[in-house]
């Protein structure tokens, strides 16, 4: 009888599995401790990135900086012996990044004993599910690619913290919101642009980013002709455009990524006679030339480094990355590059002060906060108490046949 | 150890689902709340036990679900909703958005009151409506709830949702940022959503959705009010939802609108499906497995294959391309489900010259 | 006035592409009985041969004069055979033993089946938005106060087209007589000797065949794809479609351009991030005040 | 034998053009066993549904218990107490004979939501008693060794008494049968007229639709004869019987 059996198989199933559990030490922190730690003195890197679903395509080309960066460091060789390991979760859910998974995943690193440092998450709103939980457990966390104010600045970021307030345990190499728009809205002005029309994602990154822009255009003089949100999944937006294009408008600044619309928005400007109105994002649209095709030419954005072209380290690691993975970079791979490096070199020059022993996480952590004028493909990086990258560069480029063009930077503070 | 923990859930659900007598029944259960009680004890990571939390929030959805569509007939595709509108309710209450602070264990209770009144405004004007498009109304309705939370930036913090929320305490005790609390929180969760949910089934009411699910028209006749009792349904498996989702954010800490989406409504339609619909023991069952597969397998799988296998693969691009898999496989192989009740069993069973 | 005309007609365009995916679902439903969540899949994998064929002809701009008509001519059929052929396939391998199921399986198989196609179209061309070649020459006419593109009158005469041409499927061939029949009673059509399984199996092909010519209608006319894009558009063309009336192909195509109308109009007046929530807003509505639809017939209860 | 316990009064119900039921009035006396007869298509099935409130008059009134109950919901006109039954039989296929006792006994427990909810110990005292309720019912109905399988699983005979027993679970003043003999055999039909009998001797009046004649003559005390969705005749049985109208609407439209 089907169902006899049925029960029957599970119950064997039951003790297997105890079993099972006991031998691997520990299944559900899949690569635990015990049973699999690995030879020597091994370290390991949890990283946490969306790894399936929408955001993949951009969660695994930063993946793949962060792995570079563990591979020339491994081969070069680290004090003391230690090798890096990297330990990679998806946080995504039935293919959307969800916070709660990212705590799951950022809890699994925590509970692993040969997790020294975190990297990631990639998505704002995971790192603010996150840092109660590694702040508590003192785990040292790099993001490439937060950019939400609230994680480091302010009020909310003493919200996040309350379990220990006096540690901060988050860090970021990518630049804030408030900073990269309202260096933006200063390109913008700088470019002579008096009325824009601005379009955001409303997601995290893009409606912080356009409202931003919104404030200091309108502060340095500009006028903003009107500010529209869209849905998540539009692929239409003649309508909207249509609508803006009765406003005249000298700029489109539009807040969020390639993949959320600017690349649709920037090609449909074209059908509704927009072609030659300038337009302009942050840094999650240095790759719009992949979905707009010639369109993008014209298309301004900013990036949150100095001026590539100048700068040896990164185009060197354009380079290393395109000869080990054989695709371009994405938009956040120098950033996870970078951040991996501030990671790696805090490890080593831990073990280094733990007399060439494997250190803790709270040196670890120590190390991390003291970086400081660290040489990585996005300049000198180093962190303010909140976690904030010190005296940022951000940079102005557009596009050219399909090619980026410098254009200028300026150094943003608080 | 949590799959330790899913395996055992999942034995007893089955030991329960196949003993006849009550006193079996009850006996088995008990034996599996003392082992749970002590689980968490014989070892196990933090991170182990939040998974279990998680799993165990999938299973009070499945269950407030199930009194929905297995229990009543009505197909809900907008589950999520009202666990948006219980998550939120805790996010606004206690947190520092408003300033307000209620207590943990007040919102859970009311939360479970705004997402049945929630069920009640929808559910009334669009009760009568026939299956599927019932269906589709839901849909849709799942579809604006998060998208409302999503634009209304000034109250909810819009798309960055809403951060730092309270830590619930317990007699002046805070939670702390263990899981451990919320574990022994969601197996008295469990156990109430258990307890209410079977008492539903074997009362004058789920006696009332039995006959509804098989003949509304008949069922009238027999003086059973079939708007009302439909309302019931939906504003009770609501309100299990909203209870859910104060605990899902308390423990989060967080609430955005990219958790409440589509995707967690067919979730939890598929573990009830999976599991068998109507039948409690099997309702978990798939809530086990469809939760613990999509926390803790499909994230892993990548160290699962180099561990476990010793391959060095890139799955888990493909994790949901695998989870489809599962969902047809296991579709065609078990269309009642792993565990049916009584009746889909005989319903499957049956000569297919009755279409309903 | 010159702005309503210029959004009616973004409405009308965008509801032809809706209407060609609603016409599917409609008649997969009226049909079978079942609500094909991975229909709207199809609609992208469309874009995505369309896309491929393209590329094995090696084309990047614009097509002019023979190779205008033979190149997108081979893209259009070859997407839409593909669409059809996956239509049966998804049909016969998952569809057809669940027939006689509990309601809910056959739907979440079809979720499921929208899942694989989604993670399949991802393997295939990664998680980004994938740019699509200006292959179609689109010039601009000038009709008093609006414009209108070529392409948009292209997309809403399709629609048109495909609405009437499977009308007459329908009304006047045997297939369509056996649809009907299987429609309204297949256990009474399977006694009066109609293929059942036959039917059903080219009633999945037919739609299969309409989605595969939205997506490459979708692919020109956006020039760009994704392979999310099937889960959006396959709601809102299902809510065309319950809107006009489930099983009514008319009320479809009604459906899709209302569907269409609302969305732009909502994107012009209230906002873009409110445009979906008014299309569900509207169809709780509609359904609340005609339950079954704006064309769809109100089946009286059998005593 | 007292008041009407169910007064039509120019009832009428059109199904597009045709008209099922056409001013129509009859009254049924408190405690009588009333038959409705006539031709296929005649409009009786439509009667009871309306009288049931499956739909809604287009025009007269529908008094039970000197109440209009006309446009009434099922439910409403169920608990205002006439129980039903159905041509082509209407069980819950799926149910054990027993629960579709229990289910048409619904409305004379008071269990409310929350004591559904809590299992309070009023709602489980109702329960125990709904339930020995039930066991008697099918017992009565010579259905004991059937409770607990499935309604569809027992023969027809049984499952045209369980439908009965399920419309008398719900203690309706007023019974609606809808061709309770069909199908079955002269001992059927013999246990079919005791039965009636002894509900109506219980105090249960009793409407019927019959086709088969002799059990309408032996049943009932006054009958109506429908054709085309109009009262051709009423009387007892001989009157009825010796009516030339009714023996031309027989003899006129065969019965198909």
């Amino acid at each position: 009888m089907l169902s006899r059996s049925l029960v029957l198989r599970l119950c064997a199933a039951a003790p297997l599995a105890f079993a099972l559990a006991a031998c691997s030490s520990n299944a559900s922190t899949a690569s635990s401790s015990a049973a699999q730690a690995p030879a020597g003195n091994a370290v390991k890197i949890g990283i946490d990135l969306p790894l399936s679903g929408a955001d993949s395509s951009v969660g695994r080309s930063t993946l793949n900086g962060m792995l570079l960066a563990i591979e020339q460091a491994n081969a070069k060789g680290l004090p003391g012996g230690v090798t890096l390991q990297p330990d990679q979760l998806d946080d995504a859910v039935q293919g959307v990044h969800s916070p709660q998974q990212g705590v799951a995943n950022a809890r699994t690193f925590i509970s692993d004993d040969g997790v020294l440092v975190m990297l990631g998450p990639y998505n704002s709103n995971v790192a603010a599910a996150q840092i109660p939980v590694t702040n508590a457990a003192g785990l040292a966390q790099i993001s490439a690619s937060t950019v939400s104010d609230g994680l480091t600045l302010g009020d909310d970021a003493k919200n996040l913290r309350r379990a220990n307030p006096t540690t901060n345990t988050f860090f970021r190499v990518s630049t804030t919101d408030s900073r990269q728009g309202a260096a933006a809205a200063r390109f913008a002005r700088q470019l002579g642009k008096k009325t824009v029309y601005i379009i955001d994602d409303n997601e995290t990154y893009g409606l912080d980013l356009a409202n931003v822009f919104e404030k200091d255009f309108t502060q340095l003089g500009g006028t903003v002709i009107g500010h529209d949100h869209i849905d998540k999944g539009t692929q239409d937006f003649k309508a909207l455009l249509t609508k803006i294009a009765a406003t005249k408008p000298d700029l489109i600044f539009y807040g969020g990524t390639t993949s959320t619309g600017a690349g649709l928005i920037r090609q449909q400007m074209f059908d509704e006679g927009l072609g030659n109105t300038a337009f302009m994002g942050g840094d999650g649209i240095p790759d719009i030339a992949t979905v707009a095709g010639p369109r993008a030419d014209g298309t301004y954005y900013t990036v949150a480094a100095p001026n590539a072209d100048k700068l040896l380290s990164a185009r060197q690691f354009v380079r290393d990355y395109e000869a080990r993975f054989h695709e371009p970079i994405g938009p956040y791979s120098a950033n996870a590059y970078a951040a991996t490096q501030v990671a790696i070199a805090a490890i080593a020059a831990a073990t280094k002060e733990n007399g060439g022993k494997v250190p803790t996480r709270a040196q670890v952590l120590a190390q991390i906060a003291k970086t400081n004028a660290l040489s990585t493909p996005i300049g000198p990086v180093g962190f303010d108490a909140g976690g904030d990258v010190l005296e940022p560069v951000v940079s102005l480029y557009t596009i050219k046949n399909g090619q980026p063009v410098f254009i200028s930077q300026q150094s943003v503070s608080k | 150890m949590v799959y330790a923990i899913a395996a055992i859930v999942i034995a007893f659900a089955v030991a329960i689902d196949r003993v006849r007598t009550k006193r079996t029944k009850l006996l088995l259960l008990a034996g599996l709340a003392v082992l749970l009680a002590v689980a968490p004890r014989l070892g196990g990571s933090d991170a182990s036990v939040n998974a279990l939390v998680d799993i165990g929030i999938y299973v009070v959805l499945a269950l407030g679900l199930n009194v929905v569509v297995g229990f009543a007939g009505l197909l809900d595709l907008g589950y999520a909703a009202f666990f948006a509108i219980g998550a939120y309710t805790y996010a606004m209450l206690a947190s520092p958005q408003f300033g307000l602070h209620l207590p943990f264990w007040v919102l859970l209770f009311l939360a479970a009151a705004l997402a049945s009144l929630f069920g009640i405004v929808l559910g009334a004007p669009t009760l009568r409506l026939r299956g599927d498009y019932l269906a589709i109304v839901t849909l849709g309705f799942g579809e604006i709830v998060p998208q409302v939370f999503q634009n209304l930036t000034k109250y909810t913090g819009g798309p960055n949702g809403i951060g730092a929320l309270d830590v619930p305490t317990f007699f002046g005790i805070p939670f702390g940022q263990s899981a451990l609390p919320y574990y022994y929180v969601t197996l008295a969760a469990i156990a109430l959503t258990l307890l209410l949910t079977n008492n539903l089934r074997a009362s004058r009411l789920g006696r009332a959705w039995m006959a509804i699910r098989e003949d509304q028209l008949a069922a009238a006749h027999a003086g059973i009010d079939t708007t009302r009792s439909k309302l019931a349904a939906f504003a009770l498996g609501a309100s299990f939802s909203g209870f859910a989702g104060v605990i899902f954010a308390a423990k989060l800490s967080l609430v955005s609108p990219d958790l409440f989406q589509f995707q967690v409504s067919v979730l939890v339609v598929s573990m009830l499906v999976l599991g068998g619909m109507g039948n409690i023991p099997g309702v978990v069952v798939g809530a086990v497995l469809l939760g613990l597969l999509n926390g803790t397998v499909l994230p892993q799988l990548d160290t699962i294959a180099t561990d476990v296998l010793h391959v060095h693969a890139d799955l888990t691009q493909a994790s949901f391309l695998i989870y489809g898999v599962i969902l047809v496989g296991l579709m065609l192989f078990r269309p009642e489900g792993l565990l049916p009740d009584r009746e889909r069993r005989a319903e499957m069973h049956a000569a297919p010259n009755e279409v309903v | 006035m010159h702005e309503f005309l210029a959004q009616l007609v973004n409405g009308i365009s965008l509801g032809g592409i809706y209407a060609l995916i609603a016409i599917g679902y409609t008649m997969v439903y009226g049909i079978a009985e079942l609500i094909n969540f991975a229909h709207g899949d199809v609609y992208t994998l469309g874009t995505f041969v369309a896309l491929a064929i393209f590329g094995a002809l090696g084309i990047s701009g614009e097509l002019h004069g023979i190779a205008l008509v033979v190149d997108s001519g081979l893209a259009l059929i070859g997407a839409a055979v593909c669409c059809g052929l996956i239509g049966m396939a998804m049909e016969r391998l998952a569809y057809r033993r669940l027939r006689n199921a509990p309601r809910l399986a056959p739907l979440i198989t079809a979720i499921g089946v929208s899942f694989i196609l989604q993670n399949l179209m991802q393997l295939w061309k990664g998680s980004a938005p994938i740019p699509f070649p200006a292959v179609l020459p689109n010039p601009r006419f000038d009709l008093g106060p609006v414009s209108i593109t070529a392409q948009q009158i292209a997309v809403v005469a399709l629609a048109v087209a495909a609405m009437f041409a499977l009308q007459i499927v329908v009304t006047r061939t045997r297939t369509g007589a056996a649809m009907r029949a299987v429609a309204q009673d297949r256990q009474a059509a399977s006694l009066m000797g109609v293929d059942v399984d036959r039917t059903i199996a080219i009633t999945f092909l037919i739609a299969g065949l309409l989605a595969g010519v939205g997506g490459f209608v979708s692919g020109v006319y956006y020039q760009s794809t994704w392979f999310l894009n099937g889960f959006s558009a396959g709601l809102k063309a299902f809510t065309a479609a319950v809107l006009g009336g489930i099983g009514n192909i008319a009320g479809a195509m009604l459906g899709g351009f209302l569907i269409g109308i609302i969305e732009s109009f909502a994107t012009w007046l209230i906002g873009g991030q409110w445009s979906n929530v008014t299309v569900f807003a509207i169809l709780i509505l509609v359904l609340v005040l005609k339950p079954s639809g704006l064309l769809g017939e109100r089946v009286p209860e059998k005593v | 034998m007292g008041a009407p316990i169910l007064e039509i009064r120019g009832v009428s119900k059109r199904f597009g053009k045709l008209a099922a039921v056409d001013d129509l009035s009859l009254s049924v006396q408190t405690g009588a066993i009333f038959g409705i007869i006539g031709p296929n298509g005649a409009g009786k099935s439509t009667l009871f549904n309306l009288v049931s409130g499956v739909s809604r008059p287009d025009s007269g009134e529908i008094l039970f218990d000197g109440v209009d109950v006309a446009g009434w919901h099922s439910d409403a006109i169920a608990r205002a107490g006439i129980g039903r039954t159905f041509q082509n039989l209407r069980l819950f296929g799926y149910l054990s004979a027993r629960e579709n006792v229990m289910i048409g006994g619904h409305a004379r427990l008071k269990a409310t939501l929350f004591d559904s909810l809590l299992n309070t110990p009023r709602a489980r005292r109702e329960e125990r008693a709904a339930l020995s309720r039930a066991d008697e019912l099918l017992a009565r109905f010579d259905l004991a060794a059937d409770a607990d399988r499935f309604a569809r699983n027992l023969p027809y005979g049984g499952q045209r008494r369980l439908e009965i027993a399920r419309a008398l679970a719900g203690q309706p003043q007023l019974l609606l049968l809808d061709e309770p003999a069909a199908g079955a055999n002269a001992a059927e039909k013999r246990a079919l007229v005791d039965l009636v009998r002894a509900i109506n001797a219980a105090g249960t009046t009793v409407v019927l639709i019959e086709h088969d004649m002799g059990v309408v003559m032996e049943l009932c005390h006054r009958i109506a004869v429908l054709d085309y969705g109009v009262k051709i005749a009423e009387g007892d049985g001989a009157e009825v019987r010796a009516n030339p109208r009714v023996i031309e609407a027989y003899l006129g439209t065969p019965d198909a």
